[in-house]
């Protein structure tokens, strides 16, 4: 038996050695222009062939059809607003750029864009359209330029001045920009103003039905609860072709029979706020920071999310948050009143069903004349900015801002010529500052999917100003000078989901049989604020 | 599990049939038949597949203690479906099986008390042969005699410290420098010392330090135990057995390892296994093999032992020697054994008493002397005896028998009337057969059938009125007569004028006449023959009759599915039929001049000058081949219209393609009758 | 002979034994285990039945109704299928941010692209190889053979990367050719193939060479015929990992085209999307569709495969 | 002089050497196809694996990674170096070891179970053994939406909440803690769904190989058991299971690999399970993590580790391979074919002397 075993081991090290030389070899011919990876900043690759117009500038009309594959992360509604304006940028600079657009959904984005990279390079994007916020981190990773030198180079005039800092600073690392900014959005509250107004509970005599600061929101919360549980709260169903009158929780709602009653009568003020944005806007508005100036996790020591921690305890425990369920069935037929969710649904899909024209045409589907005339009867849903997040402890400059993310168009290592840049520079500088003839920027059409323009020019130009007048959600964005971006790190996917995670584990605990109190909860936040940390550790060790 | 010990309920015993169900089930589900004396004995047992194919037919037999049964015929005979019939392992469709004295139709195999060795010696592949012959003693418990061991066991200790402390003592030195794998130390000391476990056990614990304070001790114990037994009403004989008011008490209890591993080697000592007991089946040659499934049916020492051809897979040299082993082993044991063979040879030698069968029929019973020299038909004088016996055609003329190439024998008077004496009393049994209501019936049968089944006769009214008229008259005296009477008449009246033939009301008569139970069975065995064994071939449908070898048995030719209760079934080669010609030949060959088959053993065959005894004339032969067997000559020669075999002594040498005088011993010769082939 | 015609004798046999009633020994072996075997297989498949109902139940009565699962509120829809198949969504519903529009098609087409091109691809090398190994032997077969069986042990993540850059380098993503080509190596089949092709004859072959088949001959003519039960097999395993394997076609076309996805991949996707909205009948009318192809394949094979297997004797 | 040879033994060399081309020409036709693809697909990426795990790899950049001197092994290994990473794995690998003990027996006394009861052969066992097998045939992505609509919470309308009343949360309350050297471990729920979810389709594949090798157990052999005395158990016990002994030790082996390399339905239901606090961020920091979710999370689903801790990903299922090798080399030592020994015999002849 045992020289069986012999000439087995001695096989297996004949085995062993062949494959890893061929391993090495293998991996040897694998490695692709390896300099242009590993210095994330250098940008000795690109070849200057840019066509120079006698005075020795660049001139954009001697391109000869540049073709230019750009990965976009924007997914449907919004999808087809970007193509429209790609199109239209290609019919303006026909036979000179043409832009070619693959849509990638955020659900696997990042995961074809690494892979890619590493096994596909040939299919690796010039131009990326993606969130800010990875921006730097996959900056770093040596996948995309910096931009400042280049657009020096090609002498295209962006002129990051009119960019809103606030917005601007996650493109910047080393004082380089790794990309141009393009429109900025936070989670939009949606609120039911006709139940806060039919019951009375208005801010300033009943005509104001938006918390403008944290006492407002938490006497409305407590006011919608008390109602509730007496049983007196009127609520209606908005639905389209649903009845729409008004009937009280206590005599149930009458057209609904018995059993579709059970599922539906339990009513809860708020139900649970949506992870990432309102976590972060709760660090932000209260002055806090992910990492702190040496480059530890710092969100566990911030006073004002241990206060959103809190609250989120005390309220769920006193019936003020519902389970997270199913947000959009629960919202219209009046089960909640308020939750938050992202604006690109806002525009084209929850303001034209529930602003609908039955709820004013009166003496149908139980709609009264009084109902119908009405202002907010009429239309009864309306979007606002979580101004309660604010803690008293917050810090003034920020008290009144909130978080938002947005996105940006970089340029990838993958382009390795001059003339490519600038194609690409161009198409930015066009979708962010270019305008049509009649004077109003392309970045409006782009903003009316509910973004407000990371461009102050843009934001004070009357065309973005009216179009704001008539979408619901950019009234309600207000000003992008309030918006905070995450602040330019490369470890923003860990950092992240940390932050999400403690949040979410406190969420679930409290749905779990035994609850949860105030300190396991800060507890847990401690707990796995450490174990972001290590993981950062883990992460430096890894890169290096 | 039925309990062994409770005594068998009388199965005469005539009850009501509301507390028969009690009964039975106090008796363990045993009734004994006080009138069945033998060991095990079947009666009229019948074997029929569920797809109509009858195997065994009536099998009676009568089996006494310490028999050695030996079941032989040719391939498909239905001798190894009546030893599985036997050992529980096939449903007995009719008939009775007794073991014991017990009825045992329907008592689960493991519960008949037998034990079976296999054709392909069925052992267990993945088991010792240690463990393949424990595993029947370690599979149930068994009914073991109650004793008092602690007090055995004491008691010995104390006369071994009485006497034999330095035996003891040199025994236990003995068990442990050999470093005996023998289990434990204690085994050696208490087989060497013929001392039981227990007694050992306590011994080798105390090492019979101080004699003294252990015999106190092993006294106390038994004092207390004594005390115990008598409390509980048991006395105890001399060899520690419990007696209950004088019979000693048994219970069912698990064999002890002790007890096992003594059984098995003393099963291994017979066979003499003892450097196998590790190895594993596979690792064993065939005659190991058979040794060890014998050793398994041994160790068990059941009443009855079933074997199922155990030689057939051993090449011939290892048979031989197997053969007396058997034999050995059954005189030493003494269990009563049915043995299945297909080789006659194994049979004669083996045997103390034959069952030769034939096509599920039993042809004759008996000593293998009685089988070889007076055989009762032709199939059994051809099948025992080899090389087989000489068979010529020839005709019997009052005494005298006319070979076909002219050569003549005449026989002795009282053979003359022998052979008339067998006629009559054959002719006289067929026309008893004849007269009996079902034979009646069939004959019925046969002349209705003719009317019924043929298209072109149910036209013409007058045959039927007659075949009809026919049927009345044979059928009048039998009990089933009147109501076909009034049949009849019925018949007359409703269709009054034109004779409307009418299928359905021929069967109606048809339906009396289909019930027959009272025919015995040795009349069917005998119409069976003088079918099967009869010269002239009688076209008989093979597939129904016998058990078929089995074909792939596609849906169509089969008729497993006959509807045997439909009334009109169309009888082949019918009873009544056989019984008539077979009498009309037995009234032919008395009348003078018959055909009829002579019957020689080779051995009988001599040279005419050397052999002394009453011979016949000498007659003239070329021998073709002549084999050479030893002592033996065989020479191969064509006489008469058949080839010849004659068995002659070496002494005097024949060479092939010679003439021979030869001569056949005349008190040895045998005379089949022709059409039944039974011996006269 | 024709229609019931049989000899007297017999008849006399049977009578005999209707009046004996013979009582076969009332087997409770049998009775029982149908007994259990029924109450086991009603309980094992009620997962099914929830699948099937669920699926054919609105939207709107999933929310308001969800205890009337066999009888939905208002009547079965085929709501949840049509906005698989056909992408159209039912009312009440926010437009799903799905980014890619649902190809069933062409996913399906994928998805037995891969399933039998594997699986016949891999049974021809599969045989091929098990062929060598029972009926050739050379120098270090046993070795190697102990080798190829030990690297069962290796679970499939340590040879992920290599695996995938190995796929990337020889370009064979671009085609679904990446699906069939790396399963060619799989172990288990060949092992189940030499097991069976052990328990034929050796004299069989022998006799066969002598009658001058060279090795293809043999292996075309003699092995593959007997080996037809065990290929069936090994075809029926096959499928079914081609057709329900998701983490490596997730991992080589999960991002980009979609046009490239096999059904499992296409249906996780719509699963994951349908899940997150809370769409559970659409999730399980992926589920259906996602199962009704094997279900009716495997009812058409399984008769002869189980006859088979059982019939040929696998031994392992 | 020409050099001359005797014709001979120049027929016999050349026949040698043909035959010998012959011969190895042919196994190479014949196992070339099948053996590329092997080295190929298998023992390169393997050793492609080792290599990484030796370096620190980059998941982007090949080529430019340094030796670095074991330093995942030591991570995994060595509690003081990352505790985050040694604790997650460690419970991972007492989770999984826990699930294999608790379900390899059940994946293979239920199949063959049910394999004795068809083998008895009750009317319609057909019909039987196509259902029995059916539920493996369902893809995962299927039964994990028909486990997760089960035991959904009471909010989202579950199966069992609805009709059963059974509230608990099951995805994220815990069941039961216990501590393992100074370690509490907690149970959660949500390996109850986990372990209906394997039991219900996870041994199909069992099923019909046990009830193949049922049908080659010689008949005799039942009527010996039977002749014996047994009872129906003990026929069982000592017929059947050994005779389909080569059988069971085939799918002990494939059911052992199966469930020691178990994430699908993990990653399916619970995702990794409700988060365990300390080792949230951490790969596989949840309460139903499995080995293979430890490596997966490090290979496939995190990017942020993908692309920068791909080594310790491979490392990592090197020491599962190990880990799982030594399981299978104890099973098969344990289930070999025992040699005969000489013990009785010997017994045999110091019996027979002394007698």
């Amino acid at each position: 038996m045992r020289k069986n075993v012999l000439k087995f081991l001695s096989l297996l090290t004949i085995l062993a050695l062949m494959s890893t030389t061929l391993a090495i070899v293998m991996v040897g011919c694998g490695d692709k222009n390896n300099d242009n990876k590993n210095d994330p900043t250098n940008t000795n690759a690109i070849v200057d062939d840019l066509p120079r117009g006698e005075d020795g500038k660049f001139d954009a009309t001697l391109l000869e059809n540049v073709q230019l594959n750009l990965w976009s992360v924007i997914g449907l509604p919004d999808q087809e607003i970007l193509l429209d304006l790609v199109k239209e940028f290609n019919k303006q600079y026909a036979g000179m750029i043409e832009i070619k657009v693959t849509s990638v959904g955020h659900y696997d984005y990042y995961n074809a864009l690494d892979s890619t990279y590493a096994n596909d390079y040939s299919n690796f994007p010039d131009v990326c359209l993606m969130h800010n916020e990875k921006n730097i981190e996959y900056a770093l990773k040596g996948y995309f330029y910096p931009l400042d030198e280049l657009i020096d180079k090609t002498g295209i005039g962006i002129d990051f001045a009119n960019a809103y800092d606030n917005i601007e600073k996650t493109t910047i690392h080393d004082g380089k920009h790794y990309g141009i900014p393009i429109d900025a959005h936070g989670y939009l509250t949606q609120i039911r103003q006709d139940i806060i107004k039919k019951n009375g509970l208005g801010f300033d005599g009943n005509t104001r039905f938006v918390p403008q600061n944290y006492e407002e929101y938490q006497t409305l919360l407590e006011g919608l609860r008390a109602l509730a549980d007496s049983g007196e709260l009127w609520v209606r169903n908005i639905n389209l072709d649903q009845d729409h009158s008004w009937y009280q929780l206590k005599n149930g709602n009458p057209n609904l029979d018995a059993a579709a009653q059970a599922t539906v009568d339990n009513f809860y003020p708020v139900f649970f706020h949506s992870q990432e944005s309102d976590n972060l806007t709760a660090l932000y508005v209260n002055g806090g920071s992910l990492l702190d100036a040496n480059g530890k996790v710092a969100f566990q020591n911030n006073e004002g999310l241990k206060q959103y921690i809190t609250d989120h305890v005390n309220r769920f425990n006193s019936k003020l948050y519902g389970d997270a369920g199913n947000k959009e069935a629960a919202f219209p037929t009046g089960q909640v009143v308020m939750f938050s969710e992202g604006p690109w649904q806002v525009a084209n899909t929850y303001d034209i069903w529930w602003n609908n024209k039955q709820l004013s045409t009166a003496g149908k589907l139980g709609v009264t004349e009084e109902d119908a005339a009405d202002p907010i009867y009429a239309n009864p849903y309306t979007v606002a900015r979580p101004y309660y997040m604010a803690d008293d402890s917050a810090p003034a400059e920020t008290a009144s801002k909130w978080y938002g993310n947005g996105h940006v168009i970089t340029v990838t290592k993958k382009v390795t010529s001059m003339q490519k840049v600038a194609a690409a520079l161009i198409f930015a500088e066009w979708l962010t500052q270019g305008q049509d003839e009649n004077g109003n920027y392309n970045l409006t059409e782009w903003c009316k999917a509910g973004h407000l323009p990371a461009w102050q020019n843009v934001y004070e130009s009357d065309s973005y100003q009216a179009a704001a007048a008539k979408s619901i959600t950019l009234t309600a964005m207000g000003d992008p000078a309030d918006i905070i971006a995450l602040e330019s790190t490369r470890y923003a996917t860990t950092l992240i989901a940390g932050l999400t995670t403690a949040v979410g584990d406190i969420q679930s605990q409290l749905l779990s049989v035994d609850g949860c109190t105030v300190e396991l909860a800060l507890e847990k936040l401690l707990a796995t604020a450490n174990s972001t940390q290590e993981a950062l550790n883990l992460l430096n060790l890894g890169i290096k | 599990m039925a309990n062994l010990d409770n005594k068998p309920v009388d199965g005469a015993m005539e009850v009501s049939s509301k507390d028969a169900g009690k009964i039975l089930k106090k008796s363990g589900y045993k009734i004994a038949n006080n009138d069945v004396d033998a060991f095990v004995s079947l009666k009229d047992i019948n074997k029929i597949y569920p797809n109509g194919v009858q195997a065994v037919y009536d099998f009676n037999i009568d089996i006494s203690e310490n028999d050695f049964i030996v079941l032989v015929g040719p391939s498909g005979c239905g001798k190894s479906t009546t030893l599985r019939m036997i050992a529980g392992l096939e449903n007995i469709t009719s008939g009775f099986l007794y073991i014991d004295k017990v009825l045992s139709n329907y008592t689960s195999s493991k519960d008949r008390d037998i034990s079976m060795v296999f054709q392909n010696y069925a052992l267990y592949p993945q088991m010792t042969v240690f463990d393949n012959i424990a595993f029947p003693l370690r599979a149930r418990k068994f009914r073991m005699p109650m004793e008092a061991t602690l007090v055995k066991a004491n008691t010995q200790v104390i006369d071994v410290l009485n006497g034999r402390i330095d035996e003891f003592k040199e025994a236990v030195a003995n068990a442990k420098d050999k470093a005996l794998s023998y289990g434990t130390a204690v085994e050696y000391v208490a087989t060497k010392m013929k001392i039981c476990d227990e007694a050992a056990k306590i011994l080798c614990k105390t090492k019979a330090a101080d004699p003294e304070k252990i015999k106190q001790s092993a006294k106390a114990t038994i004092d207390a135990e004594t005390k115990k037994i008598s409390s509980k009403g048991y006395t105890m004989d001399e060899n520690y057995r419990l007696l209950k008011d004088g019979e000693p008490q048994y219970h069912l209890v698990k064999m002890s390892k002790e007890e096992i591993r003594r059984r098995v080697f003393e099963a291994a000592e017979i066979l003499d296994l003892g450097p196998y007991l590790d190895r594993r089946p596979k690792e064993l040659s065939g005659g190991q093999m058979q040794r060890v499934a014998l050793g398994r049916a041994i160790v068990r020492n059941a009443k009855l032992f079933l074997m199922d051809e155990p030689l057939s897979n051993l090449d011939a040299k290892l048979r031989v020697q197997m053969r007396s082993e058997i034999v050995r082993i059954h005189e030493q044991i003494g269990a009563t054994t049915i043995y299945v063979t297909h080789d006659q040879t194994e049979a004669m030698t083996m045997a103390t008493k034959i069952v030769v069968m034939s096509k599920g029929w039993v042809q004759q019973i008996g000593t293998p002397q009685e089988i070889y020299y007076n055989p009762s038909n032709i199939f059994v004088a051809t099948f025992i005896g080899s090389p087989a016996m000489n068979i010529f055609d020839a005709e019997y003329d009052n005494g005298k028998l006319l070979f076909k190439s002219g050569y003549e024998i005449s026989l002795s008077e009282d053979y003359v009337a022998r052979h008339n004496e067998y006629y009559k009393a054959k002719i006289q049994d067929l026309r008893r057969m004849l007269d009996t209501d079902d034979f009646k019936k069939m004959h019925a049968l046969k002349v209705l059938d003719k009317v019924l089944f043929s298209i072109d006769a149910q036209k013409d009214a007058y045959a039927i009125e007659k075949a009809v008229n026919e049927v009345l008259k044979i059928v009048q005296d039998t009990e089933c007569g009147a109501a076909i009477k009034d049949l009849v008449s019925h018949y007359k009246e409703d269709n009054n004028g034109n004779p409307k033939v009418d299928k359905k009301w021929l069967l109606r008569i048809r339906e009396p006449l289909l019930s027959f139970d009272k025919i015995p069975s040795r009349d069917i065995g005998i119409l069976h023959n003088a079918q099967v064994f009869s010269k002239e071939e009688i076209v008989v449908e093979d597939a129904l009759y016998y058990q078929k070898p089995k074909k792939k048995n596609n849906k169509k030719n089969v008729k497993s599915n006959i509807n045997l209760n439909s009334t009109d079934i169309q009888f082949v080669n019918n009873l009544y039929e056989v019984a008539s010609n077979l009498l009309a030949k037995c009234e032919k060959a008395l009348a003078g001049k018959h055909p009829i088959r002579v019957g020689v053993r080779p051995e009988d065959i001599v040279l005419n000058d050397e052999f002394t005894g009453n011979k016949t004339d000498k007659f003239v032969v070329n021998s073709n081949i002549v084999e050479l067997l030893g002592s033996e000559l065989l020479i191969h020669s064509e006489f008469a219209g058949s080839n010849i075999i004659a068995k002659i002594s070496t002494n005097v040498l024949i060479k092939p393609h010679t003439d021979v005088e030869l001569a056949m011993n005349k008190d040895k010769i045998l005379i089949f009758d022709d059409s039944c082939g039974d011996r006269i | 002979m024709a229609r019931n015609q049989i000899t007297s004798e017999q008849y006399i046999g049977f009578l005999k034994k209707k009046d004996f009633r013979e009582k076969g020994k009332f087997n409770i072996g049998k009775v029982v285990s149908f007994a259990v075997l029924l109450i086991f297989c009603i309980v094992w498949l009620s997962p099914f039945v929830i699948m099937f109902f669920g699926s054919l139940r609105g939207y709107a009565d999933t929310m308001l109704y969800p205890k009337e699962l066999f009888y939905p509120h208002s009547g079965y829809t085929l709501e949840n299928y049509e906005m698989l198949l056909l992408g159209k969504l039912p009312e009440g519903i926010g437009q799903v941010n799905s980014v890619q529009d649902y190809k069933i098609g062409t996913w399906f087409l994928n998805s037995c692209f891969s399933a039998i091109g594997g699986t016949v691809l891999y049974l021809f090398v599969a045989s091929l190889a098990a062929y060598a190994f029972t009926f050739i032997d050379f120098k270090y077969r046993n070795v190697l053979f102990a080798g190829i069986i030990a690297s069962m042990i290796i679970p499939g993540a340590a040879t992920a990367v290599g695996n995938q850059s190995m796929v990337y380098s020889m370009g064979l993503n671009r085609s679904l050719l990446a699906l069939i080509i790396p399963g060619l190596g799989g172990v288990y089949g060949m092992y189940l193939i030499k097991t069976f092709f052990e328990s034929i004859p050796k004299d069989l072959i022998e006799s066969a060479k002598m009658d001058g088949y060279n090795n293809f001959k043999i292996f075309y003519k003699i092995v593959l015929p007997l080996g037809k039960t065990v290929l069936f097999v090994q075809g029926l395993f096959g499928f079914m990992g081609g057709w329900n394997d998701l983490i490596w076609p997730q991992m080589l076309y999960g991002a980009k085209d979609n046009d490239l996805w096999t059904l499992q991949v296409g249906m996780a996707y719509i699963i994951n999307n349908s899940k997150s909205s809370n769409l559970i009948g659409s999730a399980l009318a992926g589920g259906v569709i996602c199962l009704l192809p094997v279900l009716i394949m495997y009812i058409i094979a399984q008769d002869k495969i189980i006859e088979g297997m059982s019939s040929s004797g696998i031994k392992g | 002089m020409a050099k001359t040879i005797v014709l001979e033994e120049y027929a016999k060399q050349r026949s040698k050497r043909i035959g010998l081309f012959k011969k190895y020409g042919i196994t190479a036709v014949f196992l070339l196809p099948y053996l590329a693809a092997f080295i190929t697909f298998f023992v390169i990426p393997l050793f492609y694996g080792i290599y990484i795990s030796l370096t620190n790899f980059q998941y982007g950049k090949p080529g430019i990674e340094t030796f670095n001197s074991f330093m995942w092994f030591k991570m995994i290994f060595d509690k003081s170096y990352m505790p985050g990473i040694y604790n997650s794995f460690w419970l991972a690998f007492v989770h999984t070891i826990m699930f294999a003990v608790i379900m390899v027996p059940i994946a293979i006394l239920l199949p063959l179970g049910l394999a004795i009861l068809v083998n008895q052969k009750p009317p319609g066992f057909k019909l039987f053994r196509a259902l029995i097998y059916m539920p493996s045939i369902v893809p995962l992505t299927a039964s994990g939406t028909i486990f997760t609509l089960l035991f959904m919470s009471k909010s989202q309308h579950g199966v069992l909440a609805e009709f059963f009343g059974i509230e608990t949360m099951w995805f994220i309350d815990t069941w039961f803690s216990f501590n393992l050297f100074g370690q509490t471990v907690e149970i959660a729920y949500a390996w109850i769904p986990i372990f209906f979810m394997c039991l219900w389709g996870g041994w199909g594949g069992n099923f019909i190989i046990l009830s193949a090798g049922l049908q080659n157990v010689p008949k005799h052999l039942y009527e010996a058991a039977d002749i014996d005395g047994c009872s129906t158990w003990r026929k069982i016990l000592n017929v059947t299971i050994p005779g389909i002994k080569p059988q069971l030790v085939l799918c002990l082996f494939t059911t052992i690999l199966g469930y020691l390399g178990l994430y699908g339905q993990n990653y399916v239901l619970s995702g990794g399970g409700p988060s365990i606090a300390a080792i949230a961020s951490m790969p596989a920091g949840g309460k139903t993590s499995t080995l293979m979710y430890f490596i997966q999370d490090l290979v496939a689903n995190n990017l942020q580790f993908k692309s920068s801790l791909y080594g310790l990903g491979a490392a990592a299922s090197l020491v599962f391979a190990l880990f799982a090798g030594i399981i299978s080399g104890i099973q098969m030592y344990l289930t070999r074919e025992k040699k005969t020994g000489t013990k009785i015999s010997e017994a045999y002849n110091k019996w027979h002397e002394i007698r």
